[in-house]
């Protein structure tokens, strides 16, 4: 590959004078002046937060309200700050998830440490842990920051599960199919 | 609307001449005798009005401009020095500045 | 004011009478601007520059050029061109051609810029010859001035060397002390000459022939008498007489080598020059005048000789010895109070003095190594056998310094001691006599070292010594003319001779 | 109420003056010799000379007395300036003192003028124009030596503060 | 050829200045030497030449040859001062004692082995040019001028080619003659500036004056400042202390020339300026000088000289005991004094310039100027302490030579004034005597001491060979020549002095006769 | 009809102007730095402040609304803060020179504004009477003068802090200041050179300045910033170095210096230097308007008295001849091309980029001094060309 040499254009004495780069700055900043504001108010007027969009990872239950974590840990695992602590929990046998092993005794995830990668959610086979819309974190104590499960569930809410495996499993056990 | 005197005047510089001339005697900080002399000029330029309007003449108050003029000269040159001296020698006080003695 | 009154005014500035002051300035000018528009490589050449030009003016000020403007005023009574004034002109002109011829020699050894140098000395050197042709306190002080603030910045020049910017800032603070007292001074008898209530006061009180008629009519006016002493003691300053000597030796030791010959012969011979105008001005107040320049003179003498006697610099012995001088021209200023030979005979000391000052002053440039303050007389041991030229002229030098005939100091000391046998000033001869007598020690000890010291100790081994720089052509010229003009000025007067008898 | 601004300026000044000379850290001194020169200012009012006094603010107070303040402060020296007397500066202070004050005694008793008229020619120094007539016509040589005179206090200063260059000078 | 298409005086004073400014000017050695002779030839010819036809000259005032160059300075309104040449009786004897002792002291300079030697004859013929200056100078400034001309070469060639102490002694020099000159100065502007003259020439002078005489207390002071001035000079006691240390350390051309003529410049500044122009002031301090000289310069300076053990010391205290003879007639104002003055003057010039050519000499072939250290030289150099002896005979005044013309008519003068300071001053004579043979005995007759020996053995001593010969020739010569014959001499002096000296007492009633009244 | 004010004791005289000058300056430099939050968000499509309201203003129906979009409450807000907030002096400062610089920084403020001419009215003989606090003759000089010793407050300020920013960015500011007074100074003697043509008494008032621009005719009526527009220009942009605004605000620039010279500073001491920033930008736009812009009147080449005539034509009541109407509308003009000039302060604010330091020296020394010094022979060969034909 050769190297193209360009020559810098010698200014022209207007140029020079700086003065035609300013004039016509004055006029951008000013035409500026006149166009409508284009920020938002926020707390009144919100952003449309577009799909994809990565917030605060929540926990979800699949719309028959159930947990849908497995307390796998492979999110903990995988989650670079180490934001996710879980405590693995038993299922008493007289759940309606039953035929699951295990659930989230606790799941914390420290909002000061998470950096929003995603991974966990990339990584959860469960599909149970999604990066959500919620874009605004607040809290007066550090205590406050670290969102436990209830909230994370709170945050998370339902959603629309095709496979419902879980549920697809209890019926093939109870079938007697178990594979 | 003159309302003191002319001895009033001429005796007020001859003061600050005074006192500017003991600050240049007594000081030992450059600066401040620096200060010192030009207090020693502005006395004499109060006079030089003050005589100028007595008298009816106005050499004295367009004295007054070149006066100004050769302080501010004397002034820039004069702190080119000290500033200059400082850097080598580190101090501007004047019974320090004794390597010339000897 | 009219306008017509201001167009005879402007009309009466007459530009060509003080053409060398003004080519002077515009060479100076003419330096800044050649080395913005030359390459670097000939920027080498700007002092030979300046120095030809100083010399042509030196040739068309001796052609006489402005001759014709002799014994009249110019510029409405600022200046007033006298015969003394075309010779005071190449007066400094010379001794700014020699400054210049020596600076060639100790700038080389410093790592400075060059072209500055030649500027200020060229302005200064013009601010002097306007000076000492001032006939007026505003013209007066204004040249003062800029030839102050010039030399504040010349003695400081070698910035590198610490002791250099002591001896600035010394000679700044006292430079600036002298000039608030002399300003004060000048306020005063503005003042009082303006005052409508006394008899004799003038609209134009600050020009000095009207101040003369004013003084001439109040002869014991307090405030007068105080604004002459100020006055008076401003000048002492620059001429380095005595209760204002105190920054000599220092200062000259500090101040590059060019420059200390600066200030020993122009710088003084202008505060010469304007002394005598004022003491011109001031004579209704002999009665105060010569008790005072009197008393100074004695003590300046006196002072000088016993402080030069200790000193092993030569630096500072050329000051101290030059504050003698100084006594020794105070003398024929007290003299001329009543004899007019002794103006005279201030001139031709001063001239006397400028040949001998600048042939020792050109001798300790070549010797002296790169450090400007530290120069021994025992670096001189040995020159008589390693360049018994510089010898030979130092000791023509000195000689004359000294006052030893047949050289031009002698003749100096002759006229000064026959004004002040005519004026009667016993005592001060007495002193005068003593003040030689001191000096032709100390001047002698440092002949003794160029030519008696071998330059090694007892046991063989050099003494240190600087490096000396070995003589050029034109430096060898301007010595040899040097020395040689001093033996001529001393035998053979001839032109200055007749100049000087009709006065 | 004029005599009273002429009192007024007059101590104020006067004190300010003392304050210079008198006080250890150099900034106040400064800042003393400041409120002077205001006080002289004041005092040029008094005596018609407007121009004058605004020029004294304007070149004294507003460039000399800021570059003094700038240069006290860069070299930071204030520490070091407590005024250390020795007994020979002391006594040789007090005698110049005295003679100062029998000087100054004397100068009032007998230095005493006829003050002229105030109304005498009251229009001096307070217009404009005559100033510049003076400087342009009577005085036009020396305004030209100042045009010298400043262009080598600045090629003064530039030389004593401009970084050495060791490629410059051996020429 | 009495008159001479050039001026006698302006070339001896410019041939030899011209010679050591080329020498200067870096002529190369052989042809500076070669100059050199032509440079001091030269003047002493002038001055012969001067000699012999000085009779026949035309006389303006009194003086022969009398020319004037203008310096610029004289005119109307001038000081008056201008290069104005002329002898009159009494500055022709010293004239041609210059020139010879010049010639004898360059000729045995210009052979000598000195270190340098271009320099020396440079400086040597700045001073021999000086010398004919002082003397042939009318104007009053030129005569200072030119004496210190030839000063300033003897302080550089002490401190250049003197002895161990020469910085010490050029130093110690110095110092005492600036003062001396120094004062004779400011009384010699006083002179001018109190008669009133409008010129420093000399002739002018003496008109004012006698037309117009000086008051007494101005004549005093007058004669005190010369006096004093001139005396340090000529070694006055007790102001003397510089020349026997200055001629100890000196090179012995530059000896030669200072203690034979140069130092007789105070002399003869009396004689021809203090005497005749202040004649009330001479009688007023009469008795001071007579005091001083009879006791200080005769018995005390004499009875120092016999404790000394150093030849040339003997030689420099014996140079200043004469010189109070000198001025012990200075001290009678008689023409008869004044008139023994000069030829005291020029014999003692004569004889003291070869006894330090001898001296020198001497030590060439004895390595030393101890006095304890020598004896026995007589037998390997005979011509050598014939030389002596005879210097040394000059020296006490026997018969034969001019030194005894000069002391004898000033013993003469001295009766007239005082008879106790007549056998003061011929006691001295005795004291003389007694050193001067003590001297010459100790040096070349009785057995050789130890150390003369072991020189002797290491380097033979020869006689004297003909580059010393020449020179001690030329001033014996002159020594025998006025000895036999002081007319060629006084002549002239006699007529100059008596014009001189009878003006001022004529002129009025304050100068009538001092030596009477001295009684 | 100001009869009755100089009836008043001179003391009382004075007091009640300092106090007109004080209630002037305060709110007219509140307002200023509003307008710059307001301006610098449109001019970034914000809407700016607009939030704080005052509880019962709420309730007015259209007006507190507008007054609560326009921010007007958090100007409010910011005094009543920097009243009220603790004031902190840290312990390592010079307590002295640390109190005193921010009342030295309002000091030069309120003496150059009493100077300055802000309207005028007409008395019987239709002679336009200036309306300033104290018209001197040597106007343009004081407000030089004593504008030039704003950079004591700077200097003991930085220094005062005792501290390495602060101390910096004092002494670019002293330096700055007093690079760009020489070029200011320089660019407006042409102005007075126009004005002060042969036969007529010297002056430097700014009152006569204003009075030329509105003699009749086309010479003699021009604004002389079509004159002399490049003195206007160097004199604008000395302007702006001298109240350190941006692209010169070197002795604040944040991005190097944290804050400046008031680093240290916060609460009431700190509003102290911002107040007097903005009275400096009024009190320069205004001496810009008197100088090029024509003073009170209306237009290019339409003095104040044409339009007050127009008006009464127009309008055809006596009230618009009245003084007092005269001497309102002509503040009104004044004001009005002040806040313009203000204005544009703001707009280049946000079109400029800030220099670097050495930029700025060599902007000021290098560029704008020679071209100064031009301009001023150029128009002084020109007016004595022009005057003397």
């Amino acid at each position: 590959m050769a190297i193209i040499p360009l020559e810098r254009k010698p200014l022209s004495l207007a140029e020079r004078t700086y003065l035609p780069a300013i004039l016509s700055g004055l006029k951008t900043t000013f035409a500026r002046l006149l166009r409508p504001i284009e920020t938002l108010e926020y707390p009144e007027q919100r952003p449309a937060i577009p799909p994809g969009y990565r917030g605060v990872p929540t926990l979800v239950k699949d719309p028959n309200g159930r947990e849908k974590c497995v307390s796998c840990q492979l999110c903990e695992f995988v989650c670079p700050p180490k934001a996710i602590r879980i405590t693995p929990g038993e299922i008493s046998a007289d759940a309606p998830t039953a035929q699951v092993e295990k659930a989230p005794q606790a799941f914390e995830i420290d909002m000061l440490r998470c950096i929003y990668c995603g991974l966990c959610q990339e990584v959860c086979p469960e599909e149970a842990i999604f990066l959500q819309n919620q874009y605004s974190m607040s809290g007066y104590t550090r205590a406050e920051m670290v969102n436990h499960k209830d909230r994370l569930y709170e945050l998370g809410g339902t959603l629309p599960d095709p496979h419902l495996k879980w549920d697809k499993k209890k019926a093939a056990a109870e079938h007697g199919n178990t594979h | 609307m003159i309302h003191a005197g002319l001895n009033a005047y001429v005796l007020l510089s001859a003061l600050l001449f005074a006192i500017g001339f003991f600050g240049v005697l007594l000081r030992k900080n450059t600066l401040v005798i620096f200060m010192c002399l030009e207090l020693m000029l502005v006395a004499s330029t109060l006079a030089l009005v003050a005589f100028s309007r007595f008298n009816g003449t106005l050499d004295g108050n367009v004295f007054v401009f070149f006066i100004l003029t050769i302080a501010a000269a004397e002034v820039a040159v004069g702190l080119a020095i000290i500033v200059a001296l400082f850097r080598s020698r580190r101090t501007v006080q004047v019974d320090e500045l004794n390597a010339l003695k000897h | 004011m009219d306008i017509a009154s201001l167009q005879t005014l402007a009309a009466n500035n007459d530009w060509l009478a003080i053409m060398p002051e003004l080519l002077l300035g515009c060479l100076a000018l003419a330096l800044l601007v050649l080395e913005i528009i030359l390459p670097a490589k000939l920027h080498s050449r700007l002092p030979a520059v300046a120095l030809l030009g100083v010399l042509a003016l030196l040739v068309f000020q001796l052609l006489g050029f402005t001759a014709g403007f002799a014994e009249q005023e110019s510029f409405n009574g600022l200046l007033v061109h006298s015969r003394e004034g075309q010779v005071m002109r190449v007066f400094f002109l010379l001794a700014a051609l020699l400054v210049g011829v020596i600076s060639t020699i100790s700038l080389a050894k410093q790592k400075l810029p060059h072209t500055e140098f030649y500027h200020i000395l060229l302005v200064v050197t013009a601010a002097m010859m306007l000076l000492v042709q001032s006939n007026h306190f505003v013209m007066l002080f204004v040249a003062l001035e800029t030839v102050t603030i010039g030399l504040y910045i010349l003695v400081s020049y070698f910035r590198s060397r610490p002791l250099t910017l002591e001896a600035g800032l010394k000679y700044l603070i006292m430079g600036a002390l002298s000039s608030s007292i002399l300003l004060f001074g000048i306020v005063l008898l503005y003042g009082v000459a303006g005052n409508p209530e006394l008899p004799g006061h003038t609209a134009s009180a600050m020009n000095l022939d009207s101040l003369h008629a004013f003084l001439a009519a109040n002869r014991h006016n307090f405030l007068a008498s105080i604004g002459i002493v100020l006055v008076l003691s401003g000048v002492a300053f620059k001429i380095a007489a005595f209760p204002f000597q105190i920054w000599v030796p220092d200062v000259y030791q500090g101040a590059p080598t060019p420059v200390t010959a600066f200030l020993a012969v122009a710088s003084k011979g202008a505060g010469f020059l304007v002394l005598l105008v004022l003491a011109r001005t001031f004579s209704p107040y002999a009665w105060l005048l010569a008790p005072v320049l009197t008393l100074m003179a004695g003590a300046t003498l006196l002072f000088g000789s016993l402080g030069a006697l200790t000193q092993h610099n030569v630096k500072r012995l050329m000051g101290l010895s030059g504050v003698s001088h100084a006594g020794f021209l105070l003398m024929g200023v007290v003299a001329a109070g009543t004899q007019s030979m002794a103006i005279g005979a201030i001139y031709f000391y001063l001239f006397a003095y400028l040949l001998a000052s600048f042939a020792v002053f050109g001798v300790m440039a070549l010797v002296a190594g790169p450090d400007d303050a530290d120069q021994e007389i025992s670096h001189y041991a040995g020159l008589a056998k390693d360049s018994p030229f510089l010898a030979l002229v130092l000791a023509i030098g000195l000689g004359s310094l000294a006052g030893i005939p047949p050289l031009a100091g002698f003749m100096g000391k002759l006229f000064i001691f026959i004004a002040a046998f005519k004026a009667g000033l016993y005592g001060l001869l007495a002193v005068a006599i003593v003040g030689v007598v001191i000096s032709s020690y100390y001047y002698f000890s440092w002949i003794r070292a160029a030519f008696f010291s071998s330059g090694t100790s007892s046991d063989g081994e050099a003494t240190a010594r600087p490096a000396r720089t070995p003589v050029s052509f034109t430096a060898g010229l301007v010595l040899s003319l040097l020395a040689f003009g001093t033996v001529l000025l001393g035998l053979y007067q001839g032109v200055l001779g007749q100049w000087l008898n009709t006065r | 109420m004029g005599s009273f601004l002429f009192d007024f300026f007059a101590i104020f000044t006067v004190i300010c003056a003392v304050g210079t000379v008198v006080n250890k850290n150099a900034v106040n001194a400064a800042m003393c010799f400041l409120l002077c020169l205001v006080g002289v200012a004041g005092l040029f009012v008094q005596l018609d000379a407007y121009l004058l006094a605004f020029l004294l603010l304007l070149v004294y107070a507003g460039a000399v007395v800021a570059l003094f303040l700038f240069i006290i402060m860069l070299l930071d020296v204030q520490g070091k300036s407590a005024v250390s007397f020795r007994r020979l500066s002391t006594a040789a202070a007090v005698i110049a003192a005295g003679l100062l004050a029998v000087g100054l005694c004397s100068f009032a008793i007998h230095g005493h003028l006829d003050a002229p008229n105030p109304n005498y020619a009251s229009g001096v120094g307070a217009a404009l124009k005559p100033y510049a007539y003076q400087l342009f016509t009577l005085y036009l040589l020396p305004v030209q030596i100042m045009g010298f005179l400043l262009l080598i206090a600045m090629l003064g200063v530039i030389v004593l503060s401009k970084k050495i260059d060791p490629a410059e000078g051996a020429k | 050829m009495s008159n001479l298409p050039f001026d006698p005086l302006l070339l001896a004073i410019a041939i030899p200045l011209a010679v050591a400014v080329a020498i200067a000017c870096g002529l190369p050695k052989r042809w500076s030497i070669r100059l050199a002779y032509v440079g001091f030839a030269a003047p002493a010819l002038m001055a012969l030449h001067a000699w012999f036809y000085f009779a026949g000259q035309t006389q303006v005032h009194g003086y022969a040859y009398l020319t004037n160059y203008s310096t610029g300075l004289d005119g109307i309104h001038g000081l008056g001062i201008s290069l104005k040449l002329g002898l009159n009786g009494i500055s022709l004897p010293l004239f041609v004692l210059a020139g010879l002792v010049g010639l004898a002291a360059g000729l045995y300079a210009i052979q000598s082995t000195a270190e340098r030697l271009k320099i020396y004859l440079m400086l040597l013929l700045v001073m021999q040019a000086g010398l004919m200056g002082v003397f042939a100078s009318v104007d009053v400034v030129f005569f200072y001028l030119f004496h210190e001309l030839a000063l300033i070469p003897t302080f550089i060639m002490i401190g250049i080619w003197g002895g161990r102490d020469r910085s010490y002694a050029a130093m110690k020099v110095t110092i005492y003659l600036t003062a001396g000159a120094m004062l004779s100065l400011i009384g010699l502007i006083a002179l001018y500036v109190k008669s009133g003259a409008p010129s420093f020439d000399l002739i002018t002078l003496r008109q004012i004056i006698a037309a117009r005489p000086l008051g007494e207390t101005v004549q005093n002071n007058i004669f005190a400042l010369l006096m004093f001035g001139f005396g340090i000079l000529v070694s006055l006691w007790p102001l003397h202390t510089w020349a026997p240390l200055g001629y100890g350390q000196a090179p012995s051309s530059a000896a030669m020339l200072h203690a034979g003529v140069l130092k007789k410049f105070g002399l003869y500044g009396l004689i021809q300026i203090a005497l005749p122009l202040l004649p009330h002031g001479a009688a007023h301090w009469s008795h001071t000088l007579a005091a001083l000289a009879a006791v200080g310069n005769v018995l005390i300076v004499g009875f120092i000289t016999l404790a000394q053990r150093d030849l040339k010391q003997v030689i420099g205290y014996s140079s200043v005991m004469h010189m109070g003879y000198a001025f012990l007639g200075i001290a009678c104002y008689s023409v008869l004094g004044a008139g023994g003055v000069v030829l005291l003057m020029v014999a003692h010039g004569l004889s003291v310039a070869l006894l330090f050519l001898l001296a020198t000499s001497i030590f060439h072939r004895t390595h030393t100027f101890e006095l304890t250290e020598m004896g026995g030289l007589a037998q390997k150099t005979p011509v050598l302490a014939a030389f002596f002896v005879a210097a040394t005979f000059a020296s006490i005044g026997l018969p034969g030579f001019a030194n005894f013309w000069g002391e004898l008519t000033i013993f003469v003068a001295l009766w007239q004034y005082s008879h106790c300071l007549t056998v003061i001053a011929i006691s001295g004579v005795v004291i003389s005597a007694v050193y001067g043979l003590r001297a010459a005995a100790k040096v070349f007759f009785g057995p050789p001491t130890e150390a003369f020996a072991r020189v002797a053995a290491q380097h033979p001593p020869s006689d004297l060979n003909w580059r010393e010969k020449v020179p001690a020739l030329i001033l014996l010569a002159a020594l025998l020549f006025i000895g036999f014959w002081p007319k060629s001499l006084s002549t002239s002096l006699d007529a100059t002095l008596h014009a001189v000296y009878a003006a001022p007492t004529s002129a009025g009633p304050t100068a009538g006769g001092p030596a009477v009244s001295g009684k | 009809m100001f009869d009755f004010f100089f009836n008043f004791h001179p003391v009382i005289q004075a007091l009640i102007k300092g106090l007109a000058v004080v209630l002037v300056i305060f709110p007219l430099a509140g307002a200023c730095s509003l307008a710059e939050r307001k301006v610098s968000a449109w001019m970034q499509g914000r809407p700016g402040p607009n939030r704080a309201i005052v509880p019962w203003f709420a309730y007015i129906p259209f007006l507190g609304t507008f007054l609560q979009r326009l921010g007007v409450f958090h100007l409010m807000a910011d005094g009543a803060k920097f009243l009220f907030k603790e004031e902190p002096v840290p312990g390592h400062v010079n307590k002295l020179y640390f109190v005193l610089a921010p009342a030295l920084a309002m000091m030069p403020a309120f003496t150059t504004v009493t100077v300055v001419p802000f309207g005028a009215y007409f008395d019987g003989a239709g002679h336009a009477i200036p309306l300033a606090l104290a018209n001197v003759d040597v106007g343009l000089l004081a407000v030089f003068a004593v504008s030039s010793l704003g950079v004591y407050s700077l200097i003991l300020a930085g220094w005062a802090s005792n501290s390495k920013y602060p101390f910096l960015g004092s002494v670019r500011a002293s330096a700055q200041l007093i690079s760009y007074e020489l070029s200011m100074t320089l660019s407006v003697v042409p102005v007075f050179l126009w004005i002060n043509a042969p036969g007529t008494p010297g002056t430097m008032s700014l009152a006569k300045v204003v009075e030329f621009q509105s003699l009749p005719g086309f010479w003699g009526g021009t604004w002389f910033i079509f004159l002399m527009p490049l003195s206007a220009a160097i004199f604008l942009i000395s302007l702006f170095a001298e109240t350190n605004r941006q692209p010169f605000d070197m002795p604040e620039s944040e991005s190097d210096l944290v804050g400046g010279f008031h680093t240290e500073y916060g609460a009431f001491k700190w509003s102290l230097f911002f107040v007097a920033e903005y009275s400096h930008m009024l009190v320069g736009s205004g001496v810009f308007t008197l100088l090029f812009l024509g003073g009170w009147n209306p237009l290019p080449w339409i003095p104040l008295a044409d339009f007050v005539a127009w008006l009464h034509g127009l309008l055809g009541s006596a009230v618009i001849l009245h003084p007092l109407f005269v001497g309102v509308l002509s503040i009104a003009i004044f004001l009005g091309k002040v806040l313009v000039l203000i204005f544009f302060f703001m707009w280049v604010r946000w079109t400029v980029p800030r220099f670097r330091y050495d930029q700025v020296m060599k902007l000021g020394w290098q560029k704008l001094l020679p071209l100064a010094i031009a301009n001023l022979i150029f128009y002084a060969l020109a007016i004595a060309w022009v005057q003397t034909r």
